[in-house]
């Protein structure tokens, strides 16, 4: 049943599918831009959704990545892609068992010949976000809320801290972790207290849980319009979810966008091209426009301190500055 | 000190509004003999419909739309819970498994439905929530009123004097003798010409209504949208506190505002110099560690409702 | 007494069917086609020997943690704790296949022993608790589930991994995975687990109907005040209830991580086993054989939804609502036994 | 209630029944257990809906189809049961589901007071303001009573109203009846007691099997001819027996003190001995220690101080099982919470004390063969009525769970049996087959401890009574010289002296 499928597929065209963590293809965070970089690139060839096309699958719980994976296998997609950091073991296992199939897997690293490791310099983007908070901040005090406490999510807090340093010596940056990414009841809380504690603004790396410094945010401010409190977004331009309701003003003063559509457009692209960089770990960062802030930072953010952005930018790209990717690097 | 409980009480409230409207839906039906571990998908129910309807209405109705939200959520939450009525009360299932099958519905239906209408995972963020106030002149009061008064919800405050209606409605009505008999002794009660069947669908279907309430406020207030993790345990956590709080409202109230507060604290006690040191997971297991304790007779014993979990048939000896 | 035993088969079986209507009818309100979708879910659950590898592998732990929730049943407890036990057994059992190195016939029992020591554990507080102090079972075994998700996840992070999310992947040597089975089933994640769930489910029925313990456990769950009269020790059988009770889901924490995971991770939320194991209990009627039919109509639900949004553009929500609404069914019996009764004497 | 029919599955309860009550008499309702006495009672409370025939009320045709029709038409009941919520006052429980109220809020203080008044218009004398869970049974059923009158009830229904009270408590229960019916009311009466009948009522209506037997003038019939017309052959009331062969002692218990759930002395300094071949009696009113003695005796509770031994063994504060295996046998005083497993089958329960023993179990495992091979022979000997030994306790009426018991436990063979409350609720066939079986025990040489609140039961099938207040033996009699009127006495605190008789 599956064998004149697989030649009908493979003489035509390229197809290319990706398997979601639970967050789901519309979790305004790496999830649904690896989609939108897949629909793109499905688009801009021709495809179509589905099988023999581009396609997704969204997992349920951690249970379900390797059959997803598998399911998309036997799909005889070209390229399947696993989304986020929960996924290199299934990927590894799932490499392991069709060895001619291409694999490539975001936000974590598998050595496997025919698997394709994708990685953002989060800490460089990080840094930039934290040199605007570090030039912003009227009270010295800044906020870092993480989601969970793992390696990943370290590289943002330390880009930052770093950030803040390098043009506000004097700004503390608090630093709390919500244990999930998933808990917007655990994010408003964290940000109801350190507003509280004087701290204005907050950069948050937890996924939904961020969307409780939002929520928190957005009614402190609706109670006194002239509160500066802000909140910095993150993966994608968060500024529509700061909006403020009854107003055009957002609380979101910048975002650090990780361009996960950019790296899965271009990989896909590559791959089509017969250049599928197998066993090979490529980075994104600031340099190949993998990470950066958002566009909208200039609603909120005057001409000068992005001034001062894009300066750090260059010397990073450069290689002036070597940004930090985690606390011991910090020191 | 005084600044830490600023930051502390406030939240705490918050926290706690969800779980006091919830518990309060809890001692309704509890207290008519029926056993309601539905609590935690009824507020699933609340949250998912408050928060459709303030994505869909938020243009019509501006900011009077997450009013209008809590009371659809209210209403469409007690007829769900009607499902929980019908196979505990007419159909004589076992309540605790019938709370379950809820449960499972509740979330199931609502996830279906969102991934029908949306097309995704979770709903988009609401944009018109509720306003956070300070209370006109108590706010003013020194110390007292940063600390309790400032900085809240309104639905926070309604939950609080909602406690106290309750209370006057089960301990002064004819409506709450009658209801406590139908949880104590029923067949005495039919004897005596009440509608066993009636007061005990009114009471789940209260129990719906007020669970709705709280989720639909939750989700409005603190998560702002909707998705399988918006009601992860805040029900079951209002169980605890109608347990806690011995099934009457304002034991439920206080065992709510104390489960606030160690969920705050666990947040807040980060900051907090002599809890800096203490690993996040003690202050994250408080509220259930200390729910345990509770039960095991630290604060004296509780007494459930006699008729609580038996299903009522006439003329069963 | 036949009778009697042909309509507790007949109630599940009409629960059953009265579920898939139900979804079915879900379906088409929502715009969707039920034949497409059921397709979809069927073949995705046993269309070929891959689906049915995965299949067995959903249905190994549902089996334990069904077991779990009707042997406390039997006994008169109502644990719902069985997500807790689990996730602690799921722990102790990789905790061990990670920090030991040892040979195969002694390091995989001693995993699995690991995880059903966790999960008897977990078990015996709230049944301690319940014995000493007549606190309510459901209450505290729901607070343990969460005490359990925080003090696991905290023991991932900084025990068995440095401040990471999961732990390292477990020795071959404590593994139940089988290059065997995954040949046999095209590279699915069935392992050997299948096999300790179905001796388990012996055990269950052995250790409950014709064991003297068995007697005990069930009395008191009957009546505590005849068996006391009768002179067992009423609060040790409670206590022991729990114990097993939580050993089979210590166990079905062992088979994800054993066999499904080979490691652990931290988890942001419960695992939904525990919670399932409650309406694959209940609609096996709380007996061995019962649980085993139970677990593999469950577990086909699950595995087979993963097909049907891709196939059939079928949100897999809607097994959910098929597996809510037969747990209604069957614990709203009374209406299908009536509608028995019914049809019985107009047979006549 | 002109030709009722009422019909339960394929059982049919009620069989074309037919009672008329007369305005301001007492008329009795007569029948075995299960004869459908309560059935009838609670079609005309409309807790059931007939199947056929009328109700008239007053001469008009009524349709009750539930409690608040009955009310209206001034029909109350004082169930067999008592239908009181525990936590609740005695004002709470009366008003409960026709309150006053003042502005939507109860008017508690009207209600006490009108409580109070009809409390003492009728010589009830009840605290309106005390606790259900705080008044003794007597008072419990005062309040009862004053639930129909606090409704207006012109006819009121009393299901055996005197099987839980004492003596004295009786007496006063006549006299409110008498004082209800000189006040215009009509009663109905279910009683099992032929010598109350014969007492208080005008007329009795006797109903065997469901169906109305007749209607008879008390004053012309006799307790004899009622008890065959209930049953339906010959009733021998005094049981047959030899004298007693007294033998060594076996149970001898030394300054007993007990404490109830409560921590209150039950039982204090209670000395007595029971002898192999003899029943000893043990009368009281119901509260006096009686349940505190027989669970400490037996294990069930552990006592403060003082001596229990059997046969010379020292057995106190022992574990049931321990005892039980020291040769005691308990019928209990509740068959469904202490005696049976409901949810397991007969055969199951007829093993409750000994599956862990051979030829019952084997290594922990159980040999179903040889249980039901006893339970089959068990249910033979003490005739329990049912279809088969795999079928579930629950399934059987009270006297089979009855027979049930007492056939394990008497097969055990124990040197001691107590027996609480034997025949409670039994109809007087039952209640003959088990008195005959306790001789039987004593015949055999075994020590019998019988507790009951019948004084009929004590006086006929004791060989010594043992009175029992304020948790103590307070004098011993004999059977034979005494009358129920002195028991009466001495069990209501009064001295053996002043009842004129030398200890
Ligand atoms: N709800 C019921 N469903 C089925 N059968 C019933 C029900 N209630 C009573 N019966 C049957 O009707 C018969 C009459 O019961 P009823 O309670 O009226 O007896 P009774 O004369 O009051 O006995 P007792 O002296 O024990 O009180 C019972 O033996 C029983 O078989
Ligand atoms: N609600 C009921 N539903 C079905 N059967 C019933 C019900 N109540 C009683 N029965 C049946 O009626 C029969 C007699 O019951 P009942 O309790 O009236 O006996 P009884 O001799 O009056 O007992 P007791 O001495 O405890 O009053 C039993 O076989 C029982 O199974
Ligand atoms: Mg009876
Ligand atoms: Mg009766």
């Amino acid at each position: 049943k599956e064998e004149p499928k697989k030649e009908e597929g493979k003489a035509s065209e390229f197809s290319v599918a990706m398997v979601t963590d639970v967050g789901g293809i519309d979790d305004k965070s790496f999830n649904q831009s690896a989609w939108e970089g897949l629909q793109k690139f499905g688009e801009e060839n021709g495809l179509k959704k589905g099988k023999g096309g581009y396609d997704y699958l969204q997992s349920q719980s951690d249970a379900d990545y390797a059959t997803n994976l598998n399911k998309l296998v036997r799909n005889d997609f070209d390229l399947i892609f696993g989304i986020g950091f929960l996924m290199p073991d299934a990927i590894t296992e799932i490499a392991e068992q069709k060895p001619d199939n291409k694999f490539a897997i975001v936000d974590s690293v598998v050595k496997k010949p025919n698997v394709a490791s994708i990685a953002f310099k989060e800490h460089e983007g990080s840094f930039l976000v934290g040199v605007v908070a570090g030039l912003m901040t009227k009270t010295n005090k800044i906020g870092f809320v993480g989601g969970m406490e793992i390696p990943l999510i370290e590289k943002f807090e330390s880009g930052f801290i770093a950030g803040v340093k390098a043009v506000n010596p004097n700004a503390k940056v608090e630093v709390q972790y919500a244990g999930a990414f998933d808990k917007a009841d655990k994010g408003k809380a964290i940000a109801s207290s350190m507003y509280a504690s004087g701290i204005d603004i907050i950069y948050h790396a937890a996924g939904a849980t961020g969307n409780g410094v939002f929520s928190e945010a957005i009614d402190l401010k609706k109670q006194d319009p002239n509160k500066e409190i802000w909140v910095i977004g993150v993966d994608r331009d968060q500024y529509e979810e700061g909006k403020v309701p009854g107003t055009d003003k957002s609380v979101t003063l910048t975002s650090m966008v990780k361009r996960v559509d950019v790296a899965v457009y271009d990989l896909a692209t590559k791959t089509k091209n017969g250049n599928f960089p197998g066993g090979q770990v490529v980075e994104y960062g600031l340099k190949e426009d993998g990470v950066g802030i958002a566009p909208t930072t200039k609603n909120n953010v005057p001409e000068d301190v992005l001034k001062k952005v894009d300066e750090w930018k260059q010397k990073i790209i450069n290689g002036e500055v070597k940004v930090p990717t985690t606390r011991a690097e910090l020191k | 000190m005084l600044h830490i409980l600023e930051i502390i009480i406030p939240s705490a409230i918050f926290f706690a509004a969800p779980l006091i409207f919830t518990a309060l839906g809890g001692v309704f039906s509890e207290r008519s003999g029926v056993v309601n571990i539905g609590l935690e998908g009824l507020m699933v129910i609340g949250a998912f419909t408050g928060v459709v309807f303030n994505l869909t209405f938020a243009d019509q109705f501006g900011q009077l739309t997450p009013w209008l939200a809590m009371v659809v959520a209210m209403v469409v939450a007690s007829i769900f819970s009607l499902m929980h009525a019908v196979a505990a009360i007419s159909l004589r299932a076992d309540q605790v498994v019938s709370g379950v099958a809820i449960n499972f519905l509740s979330l199931g239906l609502s996830l279906f439905l969102v991934k029908m209408w949306y097309g995704k995972g979770q709903t988009d963020q609401v944009q018109v929530g509720f306003d956070k106030i300070d209370i006109p002149i108590l706010s003013k009061i020194p110390v007292i009123g940063p600390i309790f008064f400032s900085n809240g919800y309104v639905p926070s405050y309604l939950a609080i004097v909602l406690a106290f209606v309750v209370w006057y409605v089960i301990y002064k009505t004819p409506f709450g003798l009658r209801l406590r008999a139908v949880g104590e002794h029923p067949m005495a009660a039919d004897t005596m010409g009440i509608n066993v069947t009636k007061m005990r669908y009114i009471a789940v279907m209260l129990s719906g209504a007020l669970a709705g309430i709280g989720g639909s406020i939750y989700a409005t207030i603190i998560s702002r949208d909707f998705s399988h993790a918006t009601i992860s345990g805040q029900g079951f956590m209002a169980l605890a506190a109608m347990i806690f709080g011995k099934w009457h409202p304002l034991g439920a109230m206080g065992a709510a505002l104390f489960f606030g507060f160690a969920q705050s604290l666990s947040i807040v006690g980060q900051a907090i110099p002599f809890l800096k040191n203490v690993p996040t997971v003690y202050l994250l297991i408080l509220p259930y560690a200390l729910t345990i304790l509770a039960l095991t007779g630290f604060i004296g014993r509780a007494d459930a409702p006699k008729a609580l979990g038996t299903p009522y048939e006439k003329g069963k000896r | 007494m036949s009778e009697n035993r042909l309509t507790n088969i007949l109630v599940p079986v009409f629960a059953v069917i009265l579920g898939i209507i139900a979804g079915a009818i879900v379906m088409i309100v929502s715009g969707y086609d039920p034949i497409a979708g059921y397709s979809a879910l069927l073949y995705g659950a046993f269309g070929d020997r891959y689906y049915i590898g995965e299949t067995i592998r959903q249905v190994t732990p549902y089996i334990l943690a069904g077991l779990a929730v009707a042997f406390a049943f039997r006994t008169g407890l109502f644990n719902i704790g069985v997500e807790g036990q689990l996730i602690v057994g799921w722990l102790a059992a990789v905790w061990v296949g990670v920090a030991f190195e040892l040979p195969k016939v002694i390091h995989l029992p001693l995993a699995i022993f690991a995880a059903a020591a966790a999960g008897a554990l977990w078990g015996f507080i709230p049944g301690f608790l319940k014995a000493r102090f007549r606190v309510h079972e459901v209450i505290v075994t729901i607070m343990m589930n969460y005490i359990a998700l925080y003090v696991s996840n905290e023991i991932i992070r900084s025990v068995l991994s440095d401040q990471g999310f999961k732990s390292e992947k477990i020795h071959p040597t404590a593994s139940l995975r089988s290059e065997f089975l995954q040949s046999l089933t095209d590279y699915s994640t069935l392992h050997y687990g299948i096999i300790i769930s179905l001796i388990a489910a012996v055990v269950m029925w052995f250790l409950l109907e014709k064991t003297t313990t068995g007697y005990e456990l069930r009395a008191v769950g009957f009546n505590q005040h005849a068996s006391h009269y009768a002179g067992m020790n009423v609060n040790r059988n409670i206590i022991l209830s729990m114990v097993i009770s939580g050993a089979f889901a210590g166990i079905a924490g062992a088979m994800e991580g054993l066999g499904t995971f080979e490691n652990v991770s931290v988890k942001a939320g419960f695992t939904g086993v525990g919670f399932d194991g409650i309406a694959v209990a209940l609609l096996g009627g709380n007996s061995a054989f019962g649980i085993i039919l139970a677990a593999i109509l469950f577990g086909a639900l699950k595995v087979g939804a993963l097909e049907m949004p891709s196939a059939a553009d079928v949100p897999t929500e809607l097994v959910d609502i098929v597996i809510a609404l037969i747990i209604f069914f069957v614990a709203s019996s009374y209406l299908i036994r009536l509608v028995l009764t019914r049809l019985k004497k107009e047979g006549k | 209630m002109l030709n009722i029919r009422k019909v339960f599955g394929n059982f049919v309860a009620n069989d074309n029944i037919t009672l008329q009550l007369k305005k301001g008499e007492i008329h009795a309702l007569l029948g075995e257990n299960g004869a459908g006495k309560s059935t009838l009672m609670n079609v005309l409370f409309g807790l059931y809906q007939p199947d056929g025939g009328e109700i008239r009320v007053k001469g008009k045709k009524v349709n009750i189809v539930n409690p608040n029709v009955a009310n209206d038409l001034g029909i109350g009941m004082v169930h067999q049961h008592f239908m009181l919520v525990d936590t609740f006052t005695v004002t709470e429980n009366i008003i409960l589901g026709s309150e006053p109220t003042k502005g939507g809020q109860i008017d508690i203080e009207k209600a006490e007071q009108e409580v109070r008044e009809l409390s003492e218009r009728y010589g009830l004398a009840v605290d309106p303001k005390a606790k259900i869970a705080d008044i003794s049974v007597g008072m419990q059923q005062r309040v009862e009573i004053l639930k129909t009158l606090y409704r207006g009830a012109d006819i009121l229904i009393f299901d055996e109203p005197t099987a839980v009270l004492t003596p004295q408590e009786i007496q006063e229960l006549i006299q409110i009846m008498k004082s209800l019916v000189r006040e215009g009311k009509s009663i109905i009466l279910i009683t099992h007691k032929l010598k109350e009948i014969m007492e208080v009522c005008d007329r009795v209506t006797v109903i065997r099997r469901g169906k109305g037997i007749g209607t008879l003038n008390v004053s012309e019939t006799n307790p004899n001819e009622l008890a065959a017309l209930m049953v339906g052959r010959e009733v021998h009331f005094k049981t047959e027996k030899q004298p007693p062969k007294a033998g060594k002692p076996v149970l001898e218990i030394e300054n007993l003190v007990v404490k109830d759930s409560r921590g209150v002395t039950a039982v204090d300094h209670l000395n007595l001995t029971v002898h192999a071949g003899e029943i000893v009696g043990i009368a009281g009113v119901d509260g006096n220690g009686q349940t505190e003695l027989i669970e400490a005796i037996t294990g069930l509770i552990k006592s403060e101080s003082g001596s229990i031994r059997l046969n010379g063994k020292e057995i106190r504060n022992l574990t049931p099982r321990q005892i039980t295996e020291t040769g005691v046998g308990h019928i209990p005083q509740d068959r469904h919470k202490h005696g049976l497993v409901l949810d397991f089958s007969i055969g199951e329960n007829m093993v409750l004390q000994t599956y862990y023993k051979e030829p019952y179990s084997k290594r922990g495992v159980l040999n179903f063969k040889a249980i039901y091979d006893k339970a089959r022979q068990l249910i033979q000997e003490f005739d329990v009525r049912t279809p088969d030994e795999y079928t579930k306790a629950r399934a059987l009426s009270g006297g089979n769970q009855q027979k049930a018991i007492i056939g394990r436990e008497v097969d055990r063979d124990p040197d001691l049996l107590i027996a609480a409350q034997p025949t409670r609720g039994l109809d007087v066939g039952a209640i003959e087959f088990i008195h005959k079986r306790l001789i039987e025990q004593r015949d055999k040489g075994k020590a019998v401890l019988l507790v009951s609140f019948e004084l009929d039961e004590i006086m006929n099938v004791s060989d010594r009574i043992a009175v029992i207040y304020e948790g103590k033996i307070v004098a011993i009699v004999d059977p034979k010289e005494t009358t129920e009127q002195e028991l009466g006495l001495l069990m209501a605190g009064s001295k053996r002296k002043e009842a004129g008789v030398s200890s």
